[in-house]
């Protein structure tokens, strides 16, 4: 199968700033997430994927399509939701979305046709006639997915989708996502602070650290595996379980501290030593009169994965 | 099938619709830049109270010209009338210079009107991160470029040239034979150069100042002094030094000049001699104009 | 003490954020061009200083006051508060313990030594450059000047504190009012700052040798009217720019 | 460490035109870390402004500790982060903290110590003579906020610090505010993540439709949902004798076993896991994962929306 993303040594710099040095992507269809900090590069990487800026050195292919050639023709398969505002002021809902596609190369009334099927489908059907000065950041959001799926494209890339909606809103604009993946097998690349989004929705992820390419592969063989690890949550009194899972050669390591208020729920990271049985949790707490109602086998999350392989933590 | 309205459907081309090749596909992308520009601004309120202002002159010559061909009024009257307006009692004479006198007398309006709309056409791409959304489709810099100037020209031509033309047609109409048309055929043509000649160079000047300047009051400011205080100096200098030259510092009077030169018509044989330097500033300015756009949109490009 | 230190710093934020906006240089242009006009001109090289008085006098007529000042006040009037307004940088001064009196205060006096440096400097080196009829000119018109920037300064604050595009308003009053109806014969000029303006230096420039203007086409106002007037809407725009701004809610529902 | 101030509301209603944003609203938010939590336009932002005094209340009254917000002497002792990102952005980071500290009437030294002071603890220090224009989204979120701190406010309103903010400079706000809370501040922090705030906060508001609907710890928030059915998994090997044995305990209903998996629902969550625990010890099961799927201040948040409307 054609490689969604494949690129070689690709460096860009904006004057004298380097903003990617050497990145070598190759990425399989499906979903990608890519995370990273401000600045790590995120944005160039998405522009030079798009055909918008076309890199210093190295180059690659998109869909098959150079990166520094066939920008047009690339820019006909790839649906594009910038983080940005950047809408036209003073249209409505239809027309914006419709003005996407005629700019996508789609005859008139078949970008007029396909507007009001795609808002439909992202769910703004009722709010389709209102001017945009009337959408609510939720709603411009949905609008611009709208927008950049208005001419059937294989692949989306998305800058931070879910930026300023509310749970509701993000839910609904995850499961959008999720379901056009399902339905329809088209790749997306996700670029988002929120990792839980990333985790939710992708499968191959690309951590990116200071203009490079950090990590990047599936989620699962990127996490770092500790088996004997639990979460561990109780309501009761903290000490006389804490005391006798320490008994218990258990070693518990506890999050944070929140300053003020004393919860009357508590929780800790437990690490077992071999040939623990997990009725033992129970057991000792039934002695020190704390009840658990959470356990589970500790597994990395992306947040972690993202801080080890940033921070080196 | 009623099941499925709520699933993600494919975009089933219709014979024909597909996404256009580089040339259709540009194209189609430069007429929607057209099509949304001039649908902005007619939903602007304040578009349409300066369009009114503009019509109503039309309407005065509209009556004039109806009045005159149709009325039988002492001939003495009707002829002075009509040569205030600019046109001529006999059908035939090719001295009329009434639809030049209208599109210079609505190209003040138009002024006016350009100095509002820049800010909303041109400048809000640059300041609100527009111009990086029109570009991430399939659109290359000078598509965007080309769109927005078209669409500028068409606001200025509904000013100016199509009212003259609908004059036109009126003229010949109320005289009830074909003749007016055949003896003044060349009217079409100058109305339609002067029109071109007005509409590129002020979309070609406003839209390189609005890129720059983005906001209202500096766009105001420098469209202002372009279009007046330049004239008020060029008229006071050319007057008290006697130097007839100056009368070129004003963009209004080379415009007017350059359109003259379409019409064939001169007021006097001095404006004959400078109307080529006049159509060569113009020439020159624009250059820089555009030049100076192209460097703008490509900046933003990079950066943003 | 705090209060003043604190009004003392908006003011010099205000005025520093004026002085280097786009404005400044945008008005540069118009003033350069008229300079080299005036070298181009040379008022003072004239044979006769009474001819040469009344030939500097309209182009201080015609291009200074009905057009420079105006706009000098349009780039300033309403960037100081309009700009804090569409650029939603006012909460950060509502959140701090001014009260709102007093910003617009502030705001209002950062505005104008930058319309009156402007005006009275362009006046002052127009002058200079027109030799002889340039130094009677300068006392003589330098009073109508003054009036004139503050009475703009006031009303295009008033703007700012009333409506969101405050620049389109002022703009459009500049074009409307002072441009169209202040040029037209008879008695609906009176609506212009401007008129009143022209009055006074009619008034002053006619004892140097400036020609009466024909009073069919512009009947001035007398001095001491025309005076009560511009001091009127000077003060009556800042006062209810005051009254508007303590009051409103700048807001939008979200 | 001075003294703890309260921000008060008093049946705060507010009208803009006919819209209403608050509806009656009695709130007192004292010292640590309370969460705003609402939807969008839930009044979260309304409430946000009519604190920091930006907004008179059409009914009631506003106060931050003794002072009407909207006095001078209530914005001394009030530091606001807002959610519009905009500055003067012609300045660099360290000018425009100086130059709103500076607006609080402090002489030039005092100002530039404050200033000092305040980007360090944002971690901005090092990094605050960049132009505004040219930061990034997190370093404005952190001027924002060196702005709000700088005049060693006794009140913070945070409206939407978190938003766009990248997971590194998340971690270090976080710590940052609860650093201040220890000084025993008053903070009140708008959010729609709430994962975040389940993180960050001590006690939660929960906004819809411009009222209060509930406060408290999460804990406590989640008591309230104790008569709510709760959704439970549980994972063992043993995953039949697992079903048979919590079958037979008297709220549970809806018993289903796929796999290794039972999933459940009971009425009573507290009684159902201190049972749980003793039939688990008693039968020695394998227990592998036991968790709620319907927990964590989203699911709370969700039932309260619901609850609500």
């Amino acid at each position: 199968m054609e490689p969604l993303v494949d690129i070689r040594d690709v460096s860009f710099a904006y004057g004298a700033v380097r903003a990617l040095t050497n990145v070598s992507l190759r990425l399989e269809p499906g979903t990608v997430g890519i995370v990273g900090n401000n600045g790590a590069g995120k944005s160039t990487l998405l522009r030079i994927l798009l055909g918008l800026l076309h890199p210093t050195s190295g180059g690659g292919t998109v869909l098959g399509c150079d990166v520094r050639q066939s920008s047009s023709q690339l820019r006909g398969l790839v649906g594009y939701m910038p983080e940005a505002h950047a809408v036209v002021p003073l249209l409505k809902g239809v027309e914006f979305v419709a003005l996407s596609g005629d700019l996508y190369g789609m005859p008139k009334r078949d970008a007029r046709r396909r507007a009001h099927e795609v808002l439909n489908y992202v769910g703004l059907g009722e709010l389709r006639y209102r001017r945009l000065d009337e959408y609510s950041t939720g709603n411009l959001q949905r609008l611009k997915l709208a927008a950049a799926l208005v001419h059937d494209p294989k692949l989306l890339l998305l800058d931070e989708p879910t930026n300023g909606l509310d749970p509701a809103g993000r839910t609904a604009m995850l499961r959008t996502i999720e379901d056009l993946i399902a339905a329809t097998g088209k790749s997306v690349i996700l670029c988002t602070h929120l990792l839980a989004d990333i985790e939710r929705i992708c499968k191959q992820v690309v951590v990116m650290h200071q203009g490079t390419v950090a990590r990047a592969g599936t989620l699962d063989a990127l996490r770092q595996h500790t088996a004997s690890r639990y979460a561990l949550r109780w309501q009761g009194p903290r000490e006389p379980f804490v005391a006798a899972l320490q008994a218990a050669q258990v070693s518990l390591d506890f999050p944070p501290e929140h300053a003020a208020v004393p919860s009357t729920e508590q929780h800790a990271l437990a690490v077992v030593p071999t040939g623990w049985h997990t009725a033992q949790f129970f057991e000792l707490a039934g002695r020190s009169e704390a009840v658990v109602v959470e356990l589970r086998p500790e597994q990395e999350d992306l947040e972690q994965l993202f801080f080890r392989v940033t921070h080196g933590n | 099938m009623g099941i499925d309205a709520a699933h993600y459907h494919p975009w089933k081309t219709n014979p024909g619709g597909k996404l256009g090749g580089p040339l259709l596909g540009a194209w189609r992308g430069v007429a929607a830049v057209v099509r949304t520009t001039l649908l902005q601004l007619m939903r602007r309120k304040a578009y349409w109270a300066i369009y009114a202002v503009g019509i109503s002159q039309f309407v005065v010559y509209w009556v004039v010209i109806y009045a005159l061909t149709q009325l039988q009024l002492p001939s003495g009257t009707q002829r002075g009338m009509l040569n205030t307006f600019g046109f001529s009692i006999e059908a035939a004479d090719p001295q009329d210079t009434g639809y030049l006198d209208f599109m210079e007398q609505q190209s003040y309006v138009v002024m006016i009107m350009l100095a509002f709309c820049g800010s909303l056409v041109v400048g809000s791409d640059f300041r609100e991160g527009t111009l990086p959304f029109y570009l991430s489709r399939r659109l290359e810099r000078r598509h965007y470029i080309l769109g927005k100037l078209i669409a500028l020209v068409g606001l200025i031509w509904l000013f100016t040239v199509l009212p003259a033309l609908i004059l036109f047609l009126e003229y010949g109409m109320f005289t009830t034979s074909t003749d007016y048309w055949r003896a003044n055929w060349r009217v079409v043509p100058s109305i339609l150069g002067y029109g071109t000649i007005l509409g590129v160079v002020l979309a070609l000047w406003l839209a390189a100042i609005s890129a720059y300047l983005q906001k209202l009051a500096p766009i105001a400011v420098v469209w202002s002094s372009l279009f007046v205080l330049l004239g008020r100096l060029g008229f006071m200098l050319s007057r008290e030094t006697g130097i007839r030259e100056w009368v070129l510092l004003d963009p209004w009077k080379d415009l007017r000049l350059a359109g003259r030169l379409c019409f064939g018509q001169f007021r006097t044989a001095g404006d004959a001699q400078l109307s080529a330097t006049a159509a060569w500033i113009l020439i020159c300015v624009s250059l820089v104009a555009l030049l100076a756009l192209i460097r703008r949109v490509r900046a933003v490009e990079v950066s943003a | 003490m705090r209060t003043a230190r604190a009004f003392l710093t908006l003011w010099l934020l205000s005025f520093r954020r004026l002085f280097w906006s786009i404005g400044t240089p945008m008005l540069l242009l118009p003033i350069v061009a008229c300079i080299m006009f005036l070298v181009r001109r040379n008022y003072g090289a004239s044979d006769d200083p009474v001819q040469a008085f009344h030939a500097f006098s309209m182009f201080l007529l015609t291009v200074f006051a009905s057009f420079l000042v105006p706009l000098c006040a349009l780039a300033f009037g309403t960037a100081g508060l309009g700009g804090d307004r569409e650029d939603r940088t006012l909460l950060f001064l509502f959140i701090r313990p001014l009260p709102r009196g007093l910003i617009l205060l502030a705001k209002y006096f950062a505005a104008l030594p930058l319309v009156l440096g402007f005006t009275v400097g362009s006046l002052w080196i127009f002058c200079k450059l027109a030799g002889a009829p340039g130094r009677a000119a300068f006392d003589a018109y330098l009073p109508a000047t003054l009036y004139m920037s503050v009475a703009y300064t006031s009303l295009f604050h008033l703007f700012a504190a009333l409506v969101r595009h405050s620049t389109v308003a002022a703009l459009i009053y500049a074009v409307f009012m002072e441009v169209l109806l202040g040029n037209v014969p008879g008695i609906v000029k009176r609506v212009a700052v401007n008129y009143y303006g022209r009055s006074l230096m009619y008034d002053a420039g006619v004892e140097h040798g400036l020609n009466a203007p024909d009073a069919q086409w512009f009947d001035p106002y007398p001095p001491a009217d025309a005076r009560t007037a511009l001091w009127a809407i000077a003060i009556g725009a800042l006062v209810a720019a005051w009254l508007v701004f303590r009051t409103r809610e700048y807001e939008e529902p979200t | 460490m001075s003294e703890s101030t309260e921000l008060t509301f008093e049946n705060v209603t507010k009208f803009y035109g006919p819209v209403i944003g608050v509806n009656d609203v009695s709130l007192r938010v004292g010292p640590g870390i309370t969460g705003l939590l609402g939807s969008n336009g839930a009044g979260k932002s309304t409430l946000m402004k009519l604190a920091s005094g930006r907004l008179k209340p059409s009914l009631g009254e506003v106060r931050v500790g003794p002072h009407a917000a909207r006095s001078s002497a209530a914005k001394r002792l009030l530091g606001y982060c807002p959610d519009v990102n905009a500055f003067y952005e012609e300045m660099t980071g360290r000018e425009f903290v100086e130059t709103m500290t500076r607006l609080y009437g402090y002489s030039l030294a005092e100002a530039r110590r404050r200033t000092q002071t305040a980007l360090e603890r944002t971690g901005m220090a090092d990094r605050a003579e960049r132009r505004l224009k040219g930061c990034s989204h997190g370093m404005r979120q952190r001027i924002k906020l060196a702005q709000a701190i700088a005049h060693d406010p006794r009140v913070l309103l945070l409206d939407e610090p978190l938003t766009g903010i990248d997971p590194g400079g998340r971690r270090e706000i976080n710590e940052l505010l609860r650093a201040l809370a220890a000084d025993g501040l008053t903070v009140l922090v708008s959010s729609h993540l709430l994962a975040e705030v389940e993180q960050l906060c001590d006690r939660l508001v929960v906004v819809v439709n411009g009222r209060i609907l509930a406060e408290g710890t999460l804990g406590e928030l989640r008591n309230l949902l104790n008569d709510e059915p709760l959704t439970i998994r549980l994972e063992s090997p043993q995953a039949r004798l697992a079903a048979a044995l919590v079958v037979a305990l008297p709220d549970t209903t809806h018993v289903t076993v796929r796999n290794d998996s039972v999933i459940l629902r009971t009425r009573n969550a507290p009684a159902f896991f201190a049972e749980l625990g003793r039939l688990v010890a008693a039968h020695q099961l394998e227990v592998r994962r036991l968790e709620t799927l319907d927990s964590g201040a989203e699911a709370v948040f969700g039932y309260l929306q619901r609850s609500a409307t």
